[in-house]
């Protein structure tokens, strides 16, 4: 339960517990996921994946399978048509469709294990099993990088021979670095010229799945009439319909996605695999093909977050400013240009209020899965470092570490490296939570140890759409579509109940497909609370206003006249007259007869999102003889602006919390020296269990922002940011030693441990 | 395809005629938690499966010469049920409720662990610990070894065609006895063990060690029977010395591999640390017998 | 090849369907019986998302075999309920925000149910180590943890 | 401009008359053709320390600070 949560009084749903509206098929097993929808003629959809890191593709000779008995389609690279490269200039954001085709199925080359290469469809599952053995890929096997500083050296193996370094003049070779992002404010040598230490240190972090409990599911469904149908666990059906025309070649209008409930994504979920292929297969075998991946696939072949060195540096008066603040970031993108650098750059110091800041990133291809985004993607790489060397500077001068970020807290008015200068927002109230806290002032035994980081998330707007119906006993039909992936369509009930005035278990939302809505983006970047939160009660007005005249109509005044309070259209005063308040039931059972139905929608796109600084506080213990660290206490503080559903933003603060632990000790891709992953299942991954860790401690601090009708400002991805800097912090107070590589796996805290006595000794 | 057949004898006697006759790949199933894994990832596809959970005693926890005979498709769950065995042998019966989740332990058999021979399964060092023996039915009639021979390499094991374990036995325990099992896993549950140590010894009156068996997990292609770490501590009140040259003996007896679960260095050092805390447990159980 | 028919009873319900030797359980409910709230995380008994019970006893289903169910009683996430009535752990779940995707959701309540049906006053670490084989991956497991000994508190009355 | 200066010939800040993003954006382009193609797909614009996404429409009032965002996707 959350330590403390400010309820505005007048509000009676917002902000409440309330029960989701999707929960109970949820519990009873009743809800569909992606792997759930069982089609009348329905084959089974299965891909070939390459065994090989690196490797030419000389030929692939499907014959065999396809005279199977039972086989009734099979496709390779060939049956997708192909796309043009995208030339420079490039954009910050790649999307590029020469390389999003290859990533869905090979075609000269394979980039990576687990590769697709093929895939066909059966009338079961174990005769496209037994089909995939009979398709023979002659492949010529090519030297493979995957560590981004290997990738990055002269003689390294290189995967685009056409890729020519950005942000270097006059480069002459090809190379695995795409391009060379800078982003500076003011003057960073004078600031290190002032400063009175400075301190500069290496960091590495290892790949990263979002590990997602459901794996990527879909079921592509294309008739003869060129129509298209598919069903998928996704983070956005409207952005994947899109992608999914111009892979395909197809209208956009004649293509039909439907959202399934989704089991996880945290980012990973936003690049589509199976799609294509699930429908390219159907178009040929005319029959509905369902494609479910294995948990080896999904380790294999979807989006792992980038693996990273990262160099730091930053000076410090002896109060603890931070005068200059200067970094390096080397970011694996797998086979294909994109790695998070650009949000690492504008995040990674934006809670601080910084005068001097230098930041170079570099995008490096590897060959390992396409990165994908995982929550606030490439910033808690880059905040490790942050917060790690922020943390070194507060041991040598002897500041407590939350006082000396306290010294450099952004505040209202601060500009951050981007250029967003910031509206109201709550890091030094909650800075200051921090220190007043029970957990910041408990003891710690022997071999214990606390550490504090923070992290930023800047949120994203963009489009949504919404549409109210009233329906005519007064119960409302909210229509959106965002995939909920961990509550939505309670926070939007909420609002649209808010703001009728009427109870929250009368309104029912539903998630619409693609053709039954205006475009929606993501579920993604904490955007869906706040941007189609927007577009709800832009909806919900809208339906308001014309209740509002509805009544204005009966009483025989101007719509100016009515107000809209408690579920009811009111006089707007004494002056109005003396009417009886319409209820929104009695108004919606007189609609047909009084110019038809009411309803509302909004179409939008939002802009004016606020950016949510956290910060995470870690009690660990450290075996010394073992490396082993246990997580003893954990408290997530965290500027939410509004809590809508405060039960699924302690939840978000909880999971994110959790996933950056298992981040910081355990969870990493291990290779092979073939460039084979050899982890690929939850048993070797390894991702934290229930009794890994105890109740995780929340603390909202709620400083809305303006720009949202309920202040919303976003809260999945921060949560995410913090953590790995904070473990790594708690485990230097514990045995006095940085550890400035994740995963900070026992075999190398034993190691560290054992180095530091050999140093002691000497 | 070859089509893959299911059977379910009845008798010991039938499963050694369908172990004995399939010209392909005969696979024994009891609890399944390796079995299926392989086969879903095709690195085993029988050609036969023979489901030995309708033999009568399979299932069978008997008492027999003051030890207990555990029958091969007794469950991990079933096991930690049985009381007096618990109280007997809780070294064993901790290792084997080790083995993977709440879930898996409704199936998985402290047989399957053994036959299955992976250099790191939980309940085998607790086993050889223990100096259990391991019943085996064949074309050539019963048999009976002491459990440390039946794996031989990873996934290998010295059963012949036709054979299969269908018991294995814990012997009756001297006073003062005690036994104990530790694994380090970096996480707290659902691993493979990194490294595992069980020890089993007798006290004398005075709280010397009469006798002990040590034996470590994954940290050679089998388990290993430490002889040299039993005679570290025989004779000895477990003092610090005796403590260290248990642990020196341990390190030292370690021929373990690199791989994704833990490193050489790792694992020779981490034998010695869990040997010292695994002899203080069975003591501590020792002396309260 | 001949399929195996399978005779068996889920929820109490007898059932029966074909599935070949190496189908798994979990395979037969969701494809053969289209019963779809038990989930596949990972098919190798990592994840606890297909838990089931088999005779009364836990188990993954994706390690049990479609054979072996005959002649047995299977439990699943559909049978949880009685008629309109939530089992208090399912209402428990709800109230207490103890899921987000809902993916582990089944898993992790039938586990649940299997632990308070043998020790019905648990500790937490008593909760988290029996539930060592559910993952989760949205919630960090705290509102789940806060769920289940609710409910168990409820049932001790 | 940060990012945009790869486009610019290292341009850092500039002054232009423009009433909305679209018109800020089309001066940009005639002033650095190289910079045209990406700027309504890769940029988003803080007016005065606001952020705009896609927000061609937007106006710009006189003496207005707009800085070019790179445009960043979340997960």
């Amino acid at each position: 339960m959350p330590d403390d949560i400010k309820l505005d009084k007048e509000l009676k749903v917002v902000g409440h517990r309330n029960v989701r509206p999707d929960g109970m098929d949820k519990v009873t097993g009743r809800a569909k996921y992606g792997a759930d929808l069982i089609l009348p003629g329905m084959l089974y959809g299965r891909v070939l994946r390459s065994p090989h890191a690196h490797a030419k593709i000389k030929s692939i000779d499907t014959s065999a399978a396809e005279a199977l008995p039972g086989v009734k389609a099979v496709v390779t690279g060939k049956d997708f048509p192909d796309q043009p490269k995208s030339k420079p200039p490039y954009g910050p954001m790649i999307q590029d469709a020469w390389d999003a085709t290859r990533n869905i199925i090979a075609r000269e080359k394979v980039f990576y294990d687990g590769h697709c290469v093929a895939a066909v469809a059966a009338t079961s599952d174990s005769i496209a099993k037994q089909a995939l053995k009979l398709i023979k890929v002659d492949y010529q096997i090519l030297p493979h990088v995957i560590d981004p500083i290997e990738a990055m050296q002269p003689d390294a193996p290189i995967l685009h021979e056409d890729q020519f370094t950005l942000g270097v003049e006059g480069a002459t070779k090809p190379s695995n670095v795409f391009r060379i992002m800078k982003a500076a404010k003011g003057d960073v040598d004078k600031g290190f010229a002032e400063a009175d230490l400075i301190i500069e240190r290496d960091f590495k972090t290892k790949a990263v799945h979002q590990g997602y409990i459901e794996p990527h599911a879909c079921v592509g469904n294309a008739s003869e009439d060129g129509n298209v149908e598919v069903w998928t666990s996704t983070q956005g059906h409207f952005v994947s319909r899109n992608q999914l025309a111009n892979l395909l070649g197809l209208p956009v209008g004649k293509i039909r996605l439907t959202s399934s409930e989704i089991g996880g994504g945290f980012g990973g979920k936003i690049p589509m695999y199976g799609e294509p292929l699930a429908v390219r297969l159907s178009q040929k075998a005319n029959r509905p093909v369902k494609i479910v991946m294995t948990r080896d696939e999904t380790f294999r072949s979807t989006g792992p977050t980038s693996g990273s060195h990262v160099w730091m540096k930053i000076g410090v008066k002896n109060d603890g400013r931070i005068v200059a603040a200067d970094a390096k970031l080397y970011y694996e993108a797998g086979a294909f240009k994109g790695a998070g650098i650009a949000a690492a750059i504008g995040c990674m110091f934006s809670e601080y209020d910084l005068e001097n800041i230098r930041i170079e990133g570099y995008d490096i291809v590897s060959n390992r899965p396409k990165v994908a985004a995982y929550r606030a993607p490439g910033v808690p790489m880059a905040a490790f470092a942050v917060e790690g060397v922020i943390n070194q500077i507060a041991k040598k001068l002897k500041i407590d570490p939350v006082d000396i970020r306290l010294k450099n807290a952004a505040k209202q008015g601060t500009v951050n490296v981007s250029g967003i200068k910031y509206g109201p927002i709550g890091f030094i109230e909650l800075l200051e939570k921090v220190k007043a806290h029970p957990h910041y002032n408990t003891k710690l035994e022997k071999n214990q140890g606390r550490g504090f980081a923070a992290g930023y998330w800047m949120h994203a707007g963009g489009m949504s759409c919404a549409s109210v119906n009233i329906q005519d006993d007064g119960t409302v039909t909210l229509i959106e579509g965002n995939p909920d992936i961990g509550g939505s369509r309670a926070s939007m009930a909420a609002m649209a109940a808010e703001e009728l005035g009427i109870p929250f278990e009368k309104v029912r939302p539903i998630i619409a497909d693609t053709s039954s809505l205006g475009f929606t983006f993501l579920t993604a970047g904490s955007r869906t609370t706040y941007a189609t939160g927007m577009a709800v009660v832009e909806a919900t007005r809208h339906a308001i206003k014309i209740c509002c005249e509805r009544a204005a109509a009966v009483w025989g005044v101007t719509p100016e006249q009515v107000k809209w309070e408690d579920g009811h259209a009111k006089p707007a005063s004494a002056n109005v007259g003396d009417f009886a308040p319409l209820s929104l039931s009695e108004l919606a059972k007189k609609a047909p007869m009084m110019g038809g139905p009411i309803a509302g929608h909004s179409e939008i796109n939002a802009t004016g999102q606020g950016p949510a600084i956290g910060g995470h506080l870690v009690d660990v213990e450290v075996d010394p003889e073992t490396g082993f660290v246990k997580l003893l206490r954990f408290t997530v503080f965290q500027d939410v602006g509004r809590a809508i559903s405060p039960d699924y933003v302690e939840g978000q603060l909880q999971g994110g919390a959790i996933q950056g632990l298992g981040w910081a000790l355990n969870e990493e891709y291990i290779y092979n020296d073939k460039g084979q992953l050899v982890n690929a299942g939850f048993l070797d991954y390894r991702m934290p269990v229930a009794s890994d860790v105890p109740m995780i401690g929340t603390v909202l601090i709620e400083e809305p922002n303006p720009n949202h009708p309920y202040g919303v400002r976003g809260v999945g991805e921060t949560p995410i940011v913090p953590p790995q800097a904070a473990v790594a912090n708690a485990v230097e107070n514990a045995i006095g030693i940085q550890m400035s590589e994740l995963p900070m796996s026992p075999p190398k805290i034993l190691r560290a441990i054992a180095a530091d006595r050999l140093k002691a000794a000497e | 395809m070859d089509e893959m057949r299911y059977e379910t004898p009845t008798s010991v006697n039938a499963a050694v005629k369908l172990l004995a006759g399939e010209k392909g790949l005969a696979k024994v199933l009891a609890g399944g938690t390796d079995l299926l894994v392989q086969m879903r990832g095709e690195t085993v596809v029988p050609n036969l499966i023979v489901d030995i959970k309708k033999i009568a005693d399979m299932k069978a926890i008997k008492k027999e010469k003051g030890g207990f005979r555990v029958g091969a498709a007794v469950s991990g769950a079933e096991l930690g049920e049985h009381p007096e065995l618990s109280k007997m042998w809780p070294g064993v019966v901790e290792a084997t409720e080790l083995i993977g989740s709440t879930q898996v332990q409704g199936r998985a058999t402290m047989t399957g662990n053994l036959c299955n021979a992976s250099p790191g399964a939980d309940s085998v060092p607790a086993l050889i610990a223990a100096g259990a023996l391991a019943a085996i039915a064949g074309p050539n009639g019963k048999r009976e070894v002491p459990v440390e021979q039946i794996p031989v390499s990873p996934g290998k094991t010295s059963l012949a065609k036709g054979e299969f374990v269908t018991s294995l036995f814990l012997p009756k325990r001297p006073k003062k006895s005690g036994d104990a099992y530790l694994r380090f896993i970096p996480r707290t549950e659902m691993d493979i063990a990194v490294v595992g140590c069980g020890i089993s010894l007798t006290l004398d009156k005075a709280g010397t060690v009469l006798a002990a068996r040590v034996a470590l997990g994954a940290v050679a292609p089998t388990a290993l029977l430490v002889d040299a770490a039993a005679n570290a501590i025989i004779g000895t009140k477990l003092e610090d010395a005796a403590l260290d040259a248990l642990a020196a003996a341990c390190s030292a007896a370690c021929r373990p591999i690199d791989d994704k679960r833990g490193t050489k260095e790792f694992r020779i050092q981490i034998a010695g640390v869990l040997a010292r805390r695994v002899a203080l447990i069975a003591r501590a159980r020792a002396l309260k017998k | 090849m001949s399929r195996h028919h399978i005779s068996t009873t889920i929820n109490g319900d007898s059932a029966e369907f074909l599935c070949d030797t190496d189908e798994s359980l979990l395979d037969c409910i969701r494809n053969e019986l289209h019963m779809t709230g038990t989930k596949e995380g990972c098919g190798t008994g990592d994840c606890g998302a297909c838990s089931v019970l088999l005779d009364g006893r836990l188990v993954c289903s994706c390690l049990v075999l479609g054979v072996e169910a005959a002649g047995k009683k299977i439990d699943t996430i559909e049978g949880m309920a009685q008629g309109d009535k939530l089992h208090p752990l399912q209402r428990n779940f709800l109230e207490h925000a103890a899921l987000q995707c809902g993916i582990c959701t089944p898993g992790f309540l039938i586990a649940a149910r299997a632990l308070l049906e043998k020790n019905p006053n648990p500790t937490e670490t008593e909760v988290r180590f029996w539930l060592a084989g559910n993952l989760c991956r949205c919630t960090g497991y705290d509102k789940i943890v806060r769920a289940v000994m609710a409910t168990a508190a409820e049932l001790r009355g | 401009m940060g990012e945009a200066r790869r486009f610019t010939g290292d341009v850092a800040e500039l002054e232009i008359e423009a009433g909305n993003v679209m018109q800020l954006f089309r001066k940009l382009g005639e002033r650095f053709p190289e910079l045209a193609p990406v700027l309504e797909d890769g940029f988003a614009v803080a007016i005065d320390g606001e952020m705009f996404e896609d927000s061609l429409l937007q106006p710009i009032k006189p003496d207005a600070e707009v800085i070019l965002v790179p445009k960043i996707a979340g997960g």
